[in-house]
């Protein structure tokens, strides 16, 4: 399983903090199947950390992994 | 998750007066420090289309924010001649006026507190896994972007 | 001497931690502020050939440095967007460890607060006529100098 | 009268933290006076300010002036 967490507006969005999915190749297709079930996604400007570590490109997801959807930080 | 310490850096509610008093204060018996910088970020009551914020809500993603932030005074503490640094964000409803942020860097030599302090001020704000909701008086709100 | 408000800056003895918060807990009602930037001088137990600094003693041409300093408070909120600005500096005898140095700026943005204090504490440095004699454990003593 | 004050190291120097003296036309005549008294002020750095004002060049003092003999700040 892959934990997928949602984190300020994405919170407010989707109605959920995290939720657990099966097996998920990689990045690219855990946002396809997120925007798919989240629909406010799909407009939104999104970061994505695998494992607590910022990723940018496409990334292979491991089991028992914790996936982050967050927006554009705003701390301080 | 590599096997550096991580500090916590969090604190439910805001950051009170007599908490960076007693921070200073502690540092008095370390006389090899010569200058403190210190930061504070306090709630802003800004006017938004006719409504006035009352409050800003943090969150984060609070594991995550911990190692950013471990790497942070990784780097900082590389860069700069440090005697200590510390910095404490608060989480929850903090109101205009209170105090969200508080930085505070110690050297021997005022200007390498004083560059550190920045630096890592302006690293918190676009590197750390924290959301700010600003709640309006009434109803309301609107999340909180930084630039 | 022009008309300018002269304002105070000096206090005997060492500047206390329960002031420092005292200041800060005041900006708690001026909810335009988003960023507060402090900056401490403390006394440092330098080694100097194997004598150790335990104070300073700071005297200073006073009345010419209220009025120097009220020039470059003039001039600082000319150029920075500040919300408020208070310095307090030190005379007589600041055991090692105590703070000498108060700076406290405020704005609504954080940069102004932040290079406002910077410009300020380089300008007290080099400006103010205010002179440190370094006072040696046991005897003796040397005349501080800024760099 | 012109009061001639001395302070940091110039006031440890000359013993004391300032004088009255008769009328002087101008700084550079004022300064050659007290090298004279006080042979420390000869090797040292010194700043001048006339009436809480920095000078730098040669300044006509007028009656009732207060000067200052300044060593570099070290104030912070």
């Amino acid at each position: 399983m892959i934990e997928v967490m949602f984190f300020g507006q994405f919170k407010d969005a989707t109605g959920v903090s995290s939720i657990m999915v099966e097996e998920v190749a990689n990045t690219d297709m855990l946002i396809q199947m997120m925007k798919k079930r989240y629909p406010a996604l799909e407009s939104s400007t999104y970061m994505i950390a695998v494992n607590n570590a910022m990723v940018t490109e496409n990334t292979i997801i491991r089991h028992g992994s914790k996936v982050a959807f967050m927006p554009p930080f705003s701390g301080g | 998750m590599d096997k550096k310490k991580v500090k916590n850096i969090f604190t439910e509610g805001p950051v009170e007066a007599a908490f960076i008093a007693d921070s200073i204060a502690k540092h008095a018996t370390k006389t090899s420090i010569g200058g403190h910088s210190i930061f504070l970020g306090q709630v802003r009551a800004d006017m938004v289309d006719g409504k006035q914020v009352e409050a800003i809500e943090y969150t984060s993603h609070v594991e995550m924010a911990l190692e950013t932030m471990s790497a942070i005074r990784e780097d900082i503490f590389a860069k700069y001649a440090l005697t200590c640094m510390h910095v404490h964000h608060s989480l929850g409803i903090i109101k205009a006026g209170e105090i969200c942020l508080f930085v505070f860097t110690s050297s021997k030599h005022r200007k390498d507190a004083i560059d550190a302090c920045t630096a890592c001020v302006e690293r918190i704000k676009a590197e750390l896994p924290v959301w700010g909701k600003e709640i309006f008086e009434g109803e309301g709100y609107q999340w909180k972007i930084n630039n």
